[in-house]
């Protein structure tokens, strides 16, 4: 079988898949209240919200509703309609990146997120989140790279090295990766560099001024008195972070490293990422944990074949016998493993972005989700899943691909 | 018997030279000790309860002594007073309130500690509720691991049943069952469980014991897939065996195929698995509420996950503001130190056992 | 002996365990009458080896001996569990360790001892109460064994297997595996051979006309046109690829064939950073090579040379860092180019060798692609690459079709009529040995008890074990409607039986053979027999 | 290509005495289909048993041998309804006349050139030829043992066992002996646990173990006693017929002289019949009365047992029989060496699918398949080397020599032109 062909039929094996995503997320909205579903999936002004006012109208949605906007809201989203039809309506809406609007009540809308946030009232989710993908893409690019850089050959070594004290501690590593949680292990690293510093009060190392050193490492931006965009309000349009009130500058792509060095920020781009470090650090490490096992046994189980004593009967040297021969072997198992994990992995961004409070979906979604009932935003709720689960998705596809190209047994299966 | 019995004996024999996994061992009998002891305590009510001056319960009330004695008050080398999280005091009109010079004995509620305060996760609500650490890690065992046990049975359960069956029929039952296992396994655990339980709270299950089962049913919805795939895998092996042709030869039903063949061969890897997600479920339950979702209605009933989260976003609070005014202030890091510990104990002493075991159980990766 | 004595050489219970004093450990040889006048390559001195496992102390080989001389071929035959296969791994260090070890020995090649240093390399611990040895090894000592015999492994002895579907790597094309033999072992010369190639093209291009017009000919025209072109670029492999390009254009009738070579004549040419690489990569070989030289002058002097070891240590840590631009994707895929060129049509030299019809597709292909009997002549092209002293084959027909067997073992015998090595015949079926081998060695149970020329086997076998084999076997020359059979089964080496490892199932069992060990003993020109029936005299060195 | 040599033979070979036919296989295929391509479609069949036909008697040992790959496997699987065929009846117990009427439906088919079950008509069915497809159609659903329901089935399972080639994989290993033979025993519902047990333990000295053995684990016992284990366990429900799937290629030679003998002994006192499939030669001749010879699906020669192995006809036995070592280093035969591989059985060649290695392969090989006959009493052979010349008694052979073009439609239409003209695509 050609690989154009094995891409294309992969590829098509994930319709249905996106569909049935779309078609449980389907069945979890409409359990809703219909009034929780028509503030955050409709918005007809896409100013106001509907629910502020029209709560009343939820206690019984059959009861026609005094209030236009709700009813147009109603037919929009087909809620008068049989369920199959809704169903349509929706997945139509998912495809087509319509995943609402930020609600007025929630946090996010009424800006009490406490991160100097304003007021996201009434703005499309997708718009939300695809200014916010790019940080979190940025971070989850460095983990990745950590991931795969510490766990192949520490997985190695200690399948070769087998219970010798490098798999020891490669075991004591992934056990207590396992187990400690993400907050917690963001906060302790958060702690201890910042007192290792100096303490929480300690003038900051970077830019000095009334900055601490702790505040060098939390928050995706530095401090205004370290920025020297700083005051520079007459760049470009909105796209800067606004919130981040240091001005406007414009953001060609959105990352905010590329964009910074693309203005010729070059202190600025390294500081950001500088910020990613021990965020990545964090999630690189929760995932390494999952990782190493597989690596390591799949190592070993492999070194049991038979082609391996042919290697060695080859009289190779026992180098080229590990890498060449078992590495590549194994290599494939880690790869699906990978992928299996990838959506563990991208769990952990709403955790982490929130201990290091950077921005970032993940945090979106926290705010999304905070607080009490009335102040959930079901539909970025929604929005963020969608978004992660193609993330998700995608990165199975391109693991399964890389699969394909590793071992030909799959390829020309 | 003497075989069958000869085998436990190996797979002990195995698990014993293994260290780490005797110290997992050690440490879950502790785990498991704490949580029959635990069942003693006052079965949570959505009636407002708190531990403080003692271990037993007293109701909450204005003039309670120790009602008033949280962490709010952070003073400032500027001699000012402003409220702040994460800051205490001794406020001088409340002599129960013990400050927290803190000691081991106190940590382990060697003796009754009021200060020691586990704050509801909601830090919006003003009035939280108190335990010492001894209270919240008796009723923590209790509701974490009961939680965490009750879930990934009923995950295995219903994994096992669907794996079993898509495994050894293959064929067009396969397919479906994969496909929504694929569905599931691509929606990150911790979204879709805030999903179901947001959606649940919504439509009004909202006490304390309709969120219990809220949070089971989420769970389960997450974690059948996984199992559902173990067991695939094992079936698909089992089937092609020569001794599975042998008793179909001789007319068995697939189901007593299922039941006598398929099933048994597939209940080790499943309990390694079992063993390893127990230990993962406080987890997400912490990072759930760390995030700031509620799970647990007023009064926080202690779960070790969320009583953490609270207790860690306090310590963020507390650099924030220290940092920013350069207060002087102490760090309250028991409250996420404790919870924190017990957890990591536990799902470290867990992993240590599922390893063991699966060592133990894989001649192939038997030293 | 009783098993529940713990059995490690550092207890006493070695010497009833390991028969180091026994006469059985004393080494067969053929008796001064007819004196085999050919060199010995191969002497493997009463080699035990044992596995420690969770039931107790697999005694797998106890006190085997056999000389392996040049250009014969030693069957060695037995039933399943009978040690044959534990014996060539024991020799050549292959065995799975854990749990396997081999306890003691010598294994004498190129007069050096493979097993030298075994003594210091682990410890035995007897669990009390239990028939468990625990085994604690020095992990670096060990790995320097490893090292050590791996000098010997490929070039001296070389090894074919008996599932050639697993024993090649699934994920790597054939030219692949079979050319990292050749650059392994013989990477000096074919770089030597590469950098010296000066294409002059006008040659090239006149016998490459030529070449074009003997298409239409006949095959031998063809490679003798395609070795003239080879000459001509003075490279050979470049004449083995003319040759299949020439037949590409037969096949495909299309095409003109000389100007077509000359191109890939004037491709050959290697750059500067090519031939720096080439340089680079020759040094490395060179260096592995002296290394090996010094494994080997370890084991023949018996002592650990740390000096030269670490100097050549150095010189390739040097070498390594100083290629390192090299090893960067994009960088090496283009410096690399003429030695994978290079190597692809020296394997497809090889796999001519063994007669493939379509070398180029074999090496091409991946091994899920080729049959099991194309797979066996890929891994025996492999091991007799550069052609070894030693060739050890593990029941290599096993695994393939009647039909197939028979042209693999007829490929053995023309290879082994060609090259003249040594071949040690691991097989459970008497009818291949008769077919191929020259001296037989009968296994039971770890031990050899007899050995003899083909002829004498089969015709008169003196062993009742080797007697009740022959006599088992269905003959598709003859009906036999009633089937002789041995009553019982193989023993479990972890208790074996006392004396005589055979009593138990034999029919002319005596009281002595409970009681001890039968001695080698010779019952005629080169025919020894391990059993008290005979009473000749017994073995001597 | 062509799928069906004729269809057209006497139950089984005439030169079977009185025993009662117990099996009368008829034209058996199974096709396992090919997914591949961008849709998965179904690309192609490999062809594993391509219209087999043979006959079991009572008591009687037929001997099924061929290399890996031919098909025998599966023919003995498809037996025991372990898979479901393509086409083709096993017709069980059939009384001699009723085979009587088999072979006049088979022989009308034949002329009337009727479509095998799945492929494309060629010719307008011929009145006698569709008369003869009901009559027959009748007889199968009576007789055949493709044609049971599900609670037949389950009966019918207690006469027909198997014993598989591994002793390894076909013993469960977490379950006691004494479970393992109980097994069909348990799901038959035969009798109380006390009777079961002592059944296990009669069984158990029938194959020569001891009844203390019933208490052990598989793991504890050699290749040879494991063995022993499935032939009690194939024993268990009283069979009367046993596919032997190479019962003994795992085993060592001294130990698999013990349970051929074993086999055989069980086989005079109990009167089974054995359906013995190896690719041993060696040990087929040791042991069956008749042999049929296999190559890529297809039969290429059928005998007695010493009538084959010292008058092999087809190129291919003979080749197979050379191609055995013998275990004597005095005698130095000429021996035939096939060059190349079995081709596989998805493409099968065209025409006789042993063309491609035969050593005296004609050019009509290659275009149409000869149709297996008999060409010595008793010894069909499908060959172009050997018209059928014998008039035998059952005159089949003779009419298949005519109805070997006129039956090609049967197989595929397509090659209906190919036995004039040139090779097909």
């Amino acid at each position: 079988m050609q690989m154009w062909v094995y891409v294309v039929r992969r590829a098509a094996l994930v319709i249905p898949v996106v569909i049935g995503v779309m078609t449980v997320l389907f069945v979890l909205i409409s359990a809703l209240p219909t009034v929780e579903r028509t503030c955050s999936f409709y918005h007809p002004s896409g100013r106001t919200s509907p629910c502020t006012t029209q709560i009343p109208c939820s206690t019984d949605p059959s009861k026609l509703c005094p209030n236009p906007v709700y009813q147009s809201a109603v037919n929009a989203l087909g809620l008068n309609k049989p369920i199959f039809v809704q169903w349509a309506i929706y997945i139509g809406n998912a495809l087509t990146f319509q995943w609402g609007y930020v609600a007025q009540g929630s946090a996010l809308g009424t800006g009490e997120t406490g991160s100097g946030l304003p007021s996201l009232a009434g703005q499309s989710v997708a718009t939300v989140l695809s200014e916010f993908l790019p940080y979190t893409i940025e971070l989850a690019l460095l983990a990745l790279l950590i991931i795969l850089v510490v766990s192949i050959p520490l997985g190695n070594l200690s399948a070769v090295y087998r219970n010798r004290p490098i798999d020891q501690a490669s075991r004591v590593m992934s056990f207590s990766g396992y187990a400690l949680p993400a907050f917690l292990l963001g906060s302790l690293i958060l702690a201890g560099v910042t007192f290792a510093l100096g303490g929480p009060a300690a003038p900051s190392k970077i830019c000095g001024g009334t900055s601490t050193v702790f505040l060098d490492f939390y928050g995706s931006w530095p401090t205004p008195p370290c920025t020297p965009l700083y005051g520079t309000a007459n760049i470009g349009p909105v796209g800067y972070p606004a919130w981040l009130s240091i001005g406007y500058i414009s953001t060609p792509t959105g990352f905010p490293t590329v964009d910074s060095a693309i203005h010729g920020q070059y202190w600025l781009a390294l500081d950001t990422l500088l910020r990613l470090v021990l965020p990545a650090l964090v999630i690189a490490y929760t995932t390494i944990a999952g990782l190493l096992r597989f690596v390591r046994n799949s190592m070993l189980e492999v070194m049991n074949q038979d082609f391996i004593r042919t290697a060695r009967a080859k009289g190779l040297p026992e180098q080229t016998v590990i890498k060449k021969h078992a590495g590549r072997n194994s290599l494939n198992v880690t790869i699906t493993v990978l992928g299996l994990t990838f959506a563990g992995f991208i769990t952990g961004f709403p955790v982490v972005e929130i201990v290091f409070n950077l921005w970032g979906v993940g945090r979106i979604y926290a705010y999304s989700v905070v607080g009490g009932v009335n102040d959930w935003d079901f539909g970025v709720l929604f929005g963020t899943t969608l978004l992660f689960t193609y993330l998700v998705v995608a990165a199975n596809i391109i693991v399964d691909i890389m699969y394909a190209y590793l071992d030909p047994r799959v390829r020309l299966g | 018997m003497a075989a069958r019995y000869a085998q436990y004996k190996r797979t002990w024999y195995f698990l014993r030279r293994n260290t780490l996994a005797m110290v997992g061992l050690a440490i879950i009998i502790l785990f498991a000790a704490a949580f029959v002891y635990g069942l003693t305590y006052p079965a949570s009510s959505s009636t407002p309860v708190q531990y403080c001056a003692s271990n037993g319960p007293v109701p909450v009330s204005p003039d309670n002594p120790c009602y008033d004695a949280p962490y709010i008050v952070c003073t400032y080398p500027s001699g000012t007073v402003s409220p702040g999280p994460g800051c205490y005091q001794t406020p001088p009109d409340n002599p129960n309130f013990i400050a927290p010079t803190f000691t081991l004995a106190h940590g382990l509620g060697a003796f009754p500690f009021g200060s020691l305060v586990y704050p509801s996760a909601d830090l919006s609500t003003s009035d939280p509720l108190f335990y010492n650490t001894y209270t919240m890690l008796e009723k923590g065992t209790v509701n974490s691991v009961g939680l965490s046990v009750l879930i990934v049975a009923t995950g295995a359960g219903v994994g096992l049943l669907l794996g079993a069956l898509s495994g050894y029929f293959g064929g067009w039952i396969d397919e479906i069952v994969m496909r929504i296992t694929d569905i599931f396994l691509s929606i990150p655990a911790i979204l879709l469980v805030i999903a179901v339980i947001i959606v649940g709270k919504s439509s009004g299950l909202r006490s304390f014991d309709e969120t219990l089962v809220l949070i089971g049913i989420a769970f389960v919805v997450v974690w059948w897939p996984f199992y559902a795939r173990i067991v695939r895998s094992q079936s698909l092996v089992v089937r092609e065996q020569r001794y599975v042709e042998a008793a179909k030869a001789s007319g068995a039903s697939n189901g007593r195929i299922i039941v006598k063949h398929v099933v048994p061969n597939s209940v080790y890897p499943v309990f390694v698995q079992m063993s390893l997600d127990v230990g993962t479920i406080p987890l997400l339950l912490a990072a759930i509420t760390f995030i700031g979702f509620v799970l647990f209605p007023y009064p926080l009933i202690p779960e070790w996950g969320s009583v953490a989260a609270a207790g860690a976003s306090i310590l963020t609070a507390v650099f924030t503001e220290c940092g920013v005014k350069g207060a002087v202030c102490a760090v309250p890091w028991w409250q996420v130190a404790f919870p924190g510990l017990a957890i990591f104990f536990f799902s470290l002493s867990v992993n240590f056992l599922a390893d063991g075991l699966r060592d133990a159980l894989d001649p192939r990766l038997r030293r | 002996m009783s098993a529940a004595q713990p059995i490690s050489p550092a207890s006493p219970a070695v010497d009833t365990g390991t028969p180091a004093p026994s006469p059985l450990s004393l080494p067969i040889e053929a008796p001064a009458a007819a004196p085999d006048l050919r060199p010995v390559v191969l002497d493997v001195r009463n080699l035990v080896t044992y596995f420690y496992t969770y039931d107790g102390v697999v005694r797998a080989l106890e006190g085997v001996s056999f000389k392996l001389r040049r250009g014969e071929t030693l069957g060695l035959v037995g039933e399943t569990g009978c040690g044959k296969s534990v014996t060539m791994f024991s020799v050549t260090r292959l065995i799975p360790d854990p749990p396997g070890r081999v306890v003691s020995g010598k294994v004498l090649f190129r007069g050096a001892d493979l097993l030298w240093g075994l003594g210091h390399e682990a410890r035995f611990i007897p669990v009390k109460g239990t028939n468990r040895v625990k085994v604690k090894r020095s992990f670096r000592r060990v790995k320097a064994a490893q090292a050590r015999v791996g000098s010997v492994r490929g070039a001296g002895i070389a090894m074919i297997f008996q599932e050639p579907t697993q024993a090649m790597n699934p994920i790597f094309a054939i030219h692949d595996q079979l050319g990292e033999v050749l650059l392994e072992h013989r990477g000096e010369e074919v770089i030597d051979g590469l950098m010296a190639s000066t294409p002059d093209l006008p040659a090239v291009r006149a016998a490459a006309e030529a070449l074009e017009r003997s298409v239409k000919v006949s095959d031998e025209a063809m490679r003798a046109a395609a070795k003239a072109v080879g000459e001509a670029a003075h490279l050979t492999s470049f004449g083995t690829q003319a040759f299949y390009m020439a037949r590409q254009a037969r096949t495909s009738g299309q095409g003109n064939l000389a100007t077509e070579v000359s191109r890939a004549a004037s491709r050959m040419r290697i750059s500067g950073a090519q031939a720096s690489f080439l340089r680079g990569e020759r040094e490395l070989r060179k260096i592995a090579r002296e290394m090996r030289s010094v494994y080997i002058s370890e084991m023949r002097r018996g002592e650990f040379e740390r000096v030269n070891r670490g100097r050549l240590g150095a010189r390739r840590l040097r070498l390594r860092l100083r290629r390192i631009p090299y090893r960067l994707p994009g960088i090496k895929r283009r410096v690399s180019r003429p030695l994978r060129e290079e190597t692809f049509w020296r394997a497809v030299q090889a796999l001519e060798g063994v007669q493939i019809a379509n070398p180029v597709q074999v090496a091409r292909g991946f091994p899920h692609e080729l049959s099991g009997g194309m797979l066996q002549r890929v891994m025996i092209s492999m091991a007799l690459a550069c052609d070894p002293e030693i060739l050890m084959a593990d029941e290599p027909t096993t695994a393939l079709d009647v039909t197939i067997q028979a042209q693999i073992l007829e490929l053995m015998n023309e290879l082994r009529r060609r090259i003249g090595t040594a071949i040690l015949l691991i097989t459970h079926d008497l009818a291949v040995i008769a077919e191929v081998a020259d001296r037989v060695a009968v296994m039971y149970a770890g031990q050899i008890v007899e050995m003899a020329s083909v002829h004498d086997l089969f015709t008169r076998p003196l062993h009742p074990y080797t007697q009740g084999l022959l006599a088992s076997i269905p003959r598709v020359d003859q009906p036999s409607k009633k089937l002789e059979s041995i009553p019982g089964s193989v023993p479990n080496l972890i208790f074996p039986p006392s004396g005589c490892r055979y009593h138990p199932r034999c029919p002319h069992a005596m009281p002595v053979c409970k009681e001890q060990r039968p001695p080698m003993t010779v019952e005629g020109t080169g025919h020894n027999v391990a059993c008290f029936l005979y009473n000749g005299a017994p073995v001597v060195e | 290509m062509v799928a069906t040599p004729s269809l057209t033979m006497p139950g089984g070979d005439g030169s079977v005495d009185g025993e009662r036919v117990l099996l009368s296989v008829r034209n058996l295929r199974k096709f396992f289909p090919i997914r591949g391509g961008l849709f998965s479609s179904h690309i192609g069949d490999v062809r594993a048993v391509d219209g087999v036909s043979f006959t079991i008697h009572e008591g009687e040992t037929v001997g099924l041998v061929g290399e890996s790959g031919c098909g025998k496997t599966t023919v003995g699987r498809l037996l025991l309804r372990l898979i479901e065929p393509t086409s083709g009846h096993a017709f069980y117990r059939p009384t001699p006349e009723i085979l009587q009427r088999i072979e006049e439906d088979y022989r009308e088919i034949d002329l009337g050139g009727t479509p095998a079950p799945g492929n494309g008509s060629a010719r307008p069915l011929s009145e006698g030829a569709s008369k003869a497809l009901r009559d027959l159609d009748q007889i199968a659903n009576q007789y055949s043992l493709f044609r049971k329901r599900r609670k037949e089935v389950k009966a019918l399972r207690g006469r027909l066992q198997i014993v598989f080639q591994d002793p390894f994989s076909s013993l469960e290993p977490r379950l006691m002996v004494r479970d393992i033979i109980a097994e069909p025993l348990d799901i038959q519902h035969v009798g109380t646990r006390a009777e079961r047990m002592h059944r296990v333990d009669q069984l158990l000295q029938d194959v020569g173990l001891s009844p203390e053995h019933a208490w052990r684990f598989p793991h504890e016992f050699s290749g040879g006693q494991r063995q022993r284990i499935g032939i009690a366990r194939a024993l268990a429900l009283r069979p009367e017929f046993i596919v032997l799937d190479e019962p003994t290629s795992a085993l060592d030679v001294s130990v698999q002289a013990q349970v051929l003998n074993i086999l055989r002994r069980l086989q005079q006192e109990q009167r089974l019949a054995y359906l013995f499939i190896s690719h041993h030669l060696s040990v087929i001749r040791a042991v069956s009365d008749r042999v049929v010879v296999m190559y890529l699906g297809r039969i290429v020669e059928r005998a007695e047992t010493d009538e084959l192995f010292s008058r092999p006809l087809h190129p291919y036995t003979q080749a197979l029989l050379s191609a055995i070592p013998i275990p004597d280093p005095l005698l130095h035969r000429e021996r035939i060496i096939l060059s190349g591989d079995v081709p596989s059985p998805a493409d099968p060649p065209s025409g006789c699918h042993f063309h491609t290695r035969c050593p005296a392969v004609m050019p009509i090989c290659s275009k149409v398949s000869p149709p297996l006959a008999e060409v010595r009493p008793g010894h069909w052979v499908s060959c172009h080397l050997f018209p059928p010349t014998v008039p035998s008694g059952a005159g089949g052979a003779v009419e298949t020599l005519e109805a070997g073009p006129a039956a090609e439609p049967i197989g595929e239409p397509s090659t209906a032109a190919s036995t004039s003209g040139p090779l097909p695509p």
